[in-house]
């Protein structure tokens, strides 16, 4: 990790989301999910291949996932999956440098354009979409 | 590769997958939760070509997409020749063998192999 | 034994100068190898302080005239300038801003594409090319972004240079010590150019980088070159409070006022025509008078001091073209200049003396130049005017870096490497220095010698003053200040500011003794007790030579070509 | 003639008058001897417009001669003093005691940057980035003869580039970058935002070239948009944004 001769901050550094601001957050929660994604979509490719094993293995299977602890992990991943797709398209329209801010003369003091509300805005619509659609998801698999 | 065609594609997969996982969990929705993952309907969605089809795209574009997110993040993390090589093949092998693994699924179901 | 390296080309110091002559000396030859040695990260020097503009004539078409800008420069430096040297920059100076611009120098624009220009004090045409208030900055960043296009330059970064190695005829090398490794070297080179810069860091109260001491001065005197005119040193009208940090010229060349306690232009009475942009001599012995007279204010920190007004530019205005110095009154001061009037205050800023040269910055021992505000090739006389300094660095970073690639290319006859001054060398900085003791504080010890010279050398002189200055320092110089606590190698700044101490005493002395000889009134250098200008008997350079007991002052003739000595009116 | 008081500006002699102090703690660490780092703590009386950098010097002047810190300009033009200061990478010389709101300064060398010793850091890594990246025209007419005049470039033109020919290279981006903090390969966003520079000015013709320079596995496409760079920039780069742009060419998003 933080290796002292390189001095880099290592691990600790990049993950760190209290310095620098909502972005940083973002960035901390979009590489979360996408992990946690791939990892649910492993997971998920897993499960639905016990379908060969016919009906029985199948629903052995559902019922593993159709405990409490398996929605609440459902409720994360829908959650993870609107947050990335959501934060996902702005981090591409970002990447192509849309909504960034246009050159200009820096004033004292300096506002640097890129960190701009727009991009705030949409990292907290990314946010609050996420808990919706998990809350959503938490009603529909428990309120049966 | 040039990393560009690899970002283009990360990003085109991103795009194209919005699509299609949105088709695949608005399945579940509509058929109402529960009942969609019946054992019956289940089998009855994989041997409907076209969702089997889709079903394979999403694999494949996910696949892609998220194992090289997995290759990003690592490339990262460490640096060195020979860990740059072992994650860049490691991503594509673990990309390949989820595929691989995924198809075979729904290639078998599809077909009627259960 | 010391461990050595080779290069072609030395060149010590990469400010302005140090960079510009790289650059011509790398595209003329991309054989040799050139090694750029500066105790700085190479873009940390002082010339990225540089602000308000460099000075060339570019719009011909508009009215201006080479021979006006000659005239200006001789004018503005009483007269003491040399003629041929000062048409030489004013003759090749356009050419340079043309070539920074084909570099990607960010000149600031006019509406027709081409590039602005301001005025600037004692010109008679606005002639002073900016770039909106960071000239030396971004000239730094243009040159030494270029460099990085020649792969035969090689970059020395926080290397310490000490000596200059020769064999009492022709330049050898130098030895230098490498700051992060603490290891000292000799460096062989054939050539040298010293582009050292200013060491205005003599002063306390001073506009320099806290790295502008007079270690480069130092070397090549020790070596055996003359320092030439070192008692003109130039007080810049407006350092802000409490910094000392430059308020560019170019806030007065964009329309900026100087206002007493009465509320009143001042400049009035001592300049009608030029008022605030006189050059910066006048408006300096202005301001010091207008305080003295009583119509000054006091800083909070209980320095007298007047007032800057640039509230009439407005803030669209101040953004647009003085931003940089926008950032520092608000940041360093809390003064937001398109609301407040600043507290400015005459501010040691440039030295007019340096490293004797000829016209083409040759120094007196073979295969070494000068170049920059080290060198003193008499360009400026008694008074640079404002925006010529950076554009004689960039001139005499080209001649020098020209020239000294023919000399390179001439077969010098090996001489052996005389490995016994590199072992005195080494003796007297390790033995005399880092293992020296003495319990005198050197940084209280640096502090009194600078606010000795501000008290005793400042904007006006006179003989008690100065001959108490001199005794001041000579007492400084013999208490115990000689030792380094730090005794780590490594990043050992302890060790070069001790360094720098030892250096500033011999400098300090010879700007004083300079001072003291010069029993007139001129350019900057204004006596109470001689007020008026002596053709007579001064019309001349002062040179100055080292001596382990005293230094030898001796006298150099003045070149005039066209330009008669008159009277000095603004 | 007029004798008013000396201001003594050098890291100040004139006797700090006010009551007011903080407590300064200085990382010392030298790698060559030191085996972890280590803090010095002293009492450090200030004004207003006391800057960290004379803090500090304040106690290399009077307390411990041996710290060693990197400084020039004090003006916050030559990017040296770069450090983290209560957290935070900044100018020490850009960094008023007043503003911190605090009274404990921790200053500690710059992340991502190797310790030479103390508060000074290895930068060979970002002078060659910088260098990788071609910072310079790229035409063949740059070298110019008799009769060249300027190459016309408007006001406007100029404002495409000028905000990120500002930077200073005092390497606080690198620090801050989260990508910095693991990948020591990465161009990171001082040189990235210096390619754009060079491509946004109407005066070059190097874009492509640059443009597959900092297309490798490490290069621009390890920029994740954080901000970061941007937020800690003392001059008002706005790397971020300098790099998203240059991104958008290789996107297709602009051309
Ligand atoms: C605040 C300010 C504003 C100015 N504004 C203007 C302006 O608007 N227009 C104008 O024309 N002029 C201006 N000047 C003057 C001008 O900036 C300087 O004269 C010029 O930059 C000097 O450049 P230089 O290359 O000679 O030396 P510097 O830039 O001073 O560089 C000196 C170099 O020498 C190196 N060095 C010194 N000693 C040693 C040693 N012992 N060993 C190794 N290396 C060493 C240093 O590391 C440094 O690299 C200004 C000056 C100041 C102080
Ligand atoms: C369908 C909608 C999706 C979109 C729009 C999307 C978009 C993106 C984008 C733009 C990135 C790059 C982020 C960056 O460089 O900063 C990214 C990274 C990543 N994605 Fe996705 N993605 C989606 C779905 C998924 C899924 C389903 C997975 C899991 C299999 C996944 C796994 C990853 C991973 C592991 C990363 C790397 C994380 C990072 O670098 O921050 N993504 N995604
Ligand atoms: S971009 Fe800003 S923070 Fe980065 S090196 Fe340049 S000036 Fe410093
Ligand atoms: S902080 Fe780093 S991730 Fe990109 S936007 Fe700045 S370079
Ligand atoms: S000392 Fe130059 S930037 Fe701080």
């Amino acid at each position: 990790m933080a290796n002292q001769d390189e001095n880099k901050e290592g691990i600790g550094g990049m993950i760190n989301p209290r310095r620098y601001g909502i972005e940083r957050v973002a960035y901390l929660l979009m590489r979360l999910s996408g992990l946690g994604l791939l990892a649910y979509f492993i997971g998920h490719i897993y499960e639905t291949s016990s379908i060969l094993k016919g009906q029985i293995g199948w629903n052995e299977f559902l019922a593993i996932t159709q405990t409490n602890a398996g929605h609440a992990i459902l409720a994360i991943v829908i959650a993870m999956c609107v947050f990335h797709t959501v934060n996902g398209i702005r981090v591409m329209l970002g990447h192509g440098g849309v909504g960034v801010g246009k050159p200009a003369r820096p004033d004292y003091p300096y506002i640097p354009a890129s960190q701009n509300i727009r991009h705030k805005m949409g990292i907290y619509s990314a946010i609050i979409l996420a808990a919706i659609a998990m809350m959503y998801g938490l009603a529909v698999m428990f309120g049966e | 590769m040039r990393e560009s065609i690899i970002m283009k594609i990360h990003y085109g997969t991103a795009l194209a997958a919005i699509a299609l996982v949105a088709v695949h969990i608005l399945m579940r929705l509509t058929q109402g939760f529960a009942e969609s993952l019946e054992y019956d309907s289940v089998i009855a969605n994989y041997k409907f070509l076209p969702y089997a089809g889709m079903l394979e795209i999403i694999l494949i574009l996910l696949s892609i997409h998220g194992f090289n997110g997995l290759r990003v993040i690592l490339l990262e993390l460490k640096q060195g020749q020979r860990y740059e090589k072992a994650v860049s093949y490691g991503c594509v092998a673990a990309m390949i063998t989820l595929i691989a693994y995924g198809s075979r699924t729904i290639i078998m179901v599809n077909t009627g192999m259960t | 034994m010391v461990e050595s390296i080779e290069f072609d080309l030395i060149i010590c110091g990469s400010g302005l100068a140090g960079l510009r002559a790289a650059i011509e000396a790398a595209r003329k030859n991309p054989k040799i190898k050139i090694g750029i040695v500066s105790k700085l990260q190479v873009m940390r020097s002082h010339s990225v302080s540089a602000e308000g503009g460099t000075a060339a004539v570019l719009f011909e078409d508009e009215g201006d005239t080479v021979e006006s800008h000659i005239y200006d420069t001789v004018k503005g430096s009483d007269f003491l300038a040399d003629q041929d040297v000062a048409e030489r920059l004013c003759v090749e100076m356009p050419k340079e801003i043309y070539q920074m611009d084909h570099w990607g120098m960010p000149w600031s624009r006019r509406k027709d594409g081409r590039i602005g220009q301001r005025n600037f004090g004692g010109y008679s045409f606005p002639r002073a090319t900016y770039a909106s208030d960071k000239v030396g900055f971004f000239l730094m960043q243009t040159l030494y972004d270029t460099c990085q296009k020649y792969e035969n330059i090689e970059y020395l970064n926080e290397w310490f240079a000490t000596s200059i190695i020769h064999d009492g005829r022709r330049f050898m090398g130098i030895t230098a010590i490498e700051l992060s490794s603490g290891n000292f070297y000799s460096i062989k080179g054939k050539a040298l150019i010293i582009a050292t810069g200013g060491a205005g860091r003599l002063y306390s109260f001073s506009t320099y980088a806290l790295s502008s001491t007079p270690d480069g001065l130092d070397m090549a005197l020790r070596a055996g070159m003359a320092l030439k005119d070192m008692e003109f040193v130039q007080f810049h009208p407006t350092g802000i409070l409490p910094s000392g940090i430059l308020i560019t010229e170019g806030a007065r060349g964009e329309g900026g006022y100087l206002l007493n306690n009465k509320g009143e232009r001042f400049m009035k009475k001592y300049a009608a025509e030029k008022m605030e942009l006189a050059p910066r001599d006048i408006v300096s012995r202005s301001m010091m008078t207008e305080m003295s007279e009583g119509r000054g204010f006091q800083h909070e920190t209980g320095v007298d001091c007047m007032k800057l007004d640039l509230r009439h530019l407005g803030d669209e205005k101040i953004k647009e073209k003085l931003g940089g110095i926008r950032e520092i009154s608000i940041k360093f001061s809390g003064l937001d200049p398109s609301q407040e009037l600043l507290d400015v205050r005459p501010v040691a800023h440039y030295m007019m003396g340096g490293i004797h040269t000829d016209v083409d910055g040759a120094t007196e021992l073979q295969g070494v130049w000068a170049a920059g505000e080290a060198a003193c090739n008499s360009v400026h006389g008694s008074n640079r005017l404002g925006a010529n300094s950076t554009s004689e660095c960039l001139v005499w970073g080209k001649i020098t870096g020209n020239l000294v690639v023919d000399y390179i290319e001439k077969d010098i006859p090996p001489t052996p490497w005389p490995h016994h001054l590199v072992a005195a060398e080494e003796k007297r900085i390790y033995d005399g220095i880092f293992r020296g003791n003495g319990d005198a504080n050197p940084y209280e010890i640096r502090q009194e010698l600078t606010d000795t010279m501000n008290d005793k050398a400042y904007v006006f002189r006179n003989e008690k003053n100065m001959v108490e200055g001199l005794k001041k320092i000579r007492q400084l110089k013999v208490q115990t200040w000689k030792h380094v606590d730090d005794q780590a190698k490594e990043y050992n700044t302890n060790f070069s500011n001790v360094m720098e101490l030892d250096s500033m005493f011999r400098v300090a002395e010879i700007v004083l003794l300079g001072a003291i000889n010069r029993k007139e009134s001129r350019g900057a250098h204004a006596r109470t007790d001689y007020p008026k200008r002596d053709d007579a008997h001064f019309l001349h350079h002062t040179l100055a030579y080292y001596d382990p007991k005293e230094p030898i002052m001796k006298t150099h003739p003045v070149t005039i070509t066209k330009y008669q000595p008159v009277e000095r009116k603004y | 003639m007029a004798q008013t008081p000396t201001l003594a500006e050098e890291s100040g002699s004139t006797p700090f008058s006010s009551s007011q102090s903080i407590t300064l703690r200085i990382a010392r660490y030298n790698p060559q001897h030191d085996s972890v780092k280590s803090f010095m703590e002293f009492q450090i009386p200030y004004e207003k417009w006391t800057t960290v950098l004379e803090a500090i010097l304040e106690v290399k002047k009077h307390f411990d001669h041996s710290v060693a810190v990197r400084y020039s300009c004090r003006q916050a033009t030559c990017g040296s003093c770069g450090m983290i200061i209560n957290g935070k990478p900044r100018l020490a010389c850009f960094t008023k005691i007043s503003e911190l709101n605090s009274n404990v300064i921790t200053v500690e060398p710059m992340n991502n940057f190797p310790i030479i010793r103390d508060l000074a850091v290895k930068f060979d890594r970002l002078f060659d980035t910088h260098h990788k990246i071609k910072p310079y025209l790229i035409r063949n007419d740059t070298e110019i003869t008799t009769n060249t005049k300027e190459f016309l470039q408007s006001p406007e033109e100029l404002e495409q580039y000028i905000q990120f020919s500002n930077c200073i290279k005092c390497g606080l981006c690198n620090s801050a970058c989260p990508t910095m903090a693991t990948d020591s390969s990465f161009v990171g966003p001082q040189a990235l935002a210096q390619a754009y520079r060079y491509v946004a000015d109407s005066r070059d013709k190097g874009k492509d070239n640059r443009l597959k320079i900092i297309d490798d596995s490490h290069g621009i496409w390890r920029c994740h948009f954080a901000g970061s760079c941007s937020q800690v920039c003392p001059k008002g780069v706005d790397p971020a944004m300098g790099i998203q742009l240059l991104r958008g060419y290789m996107l297709g998003f602009r051309s």
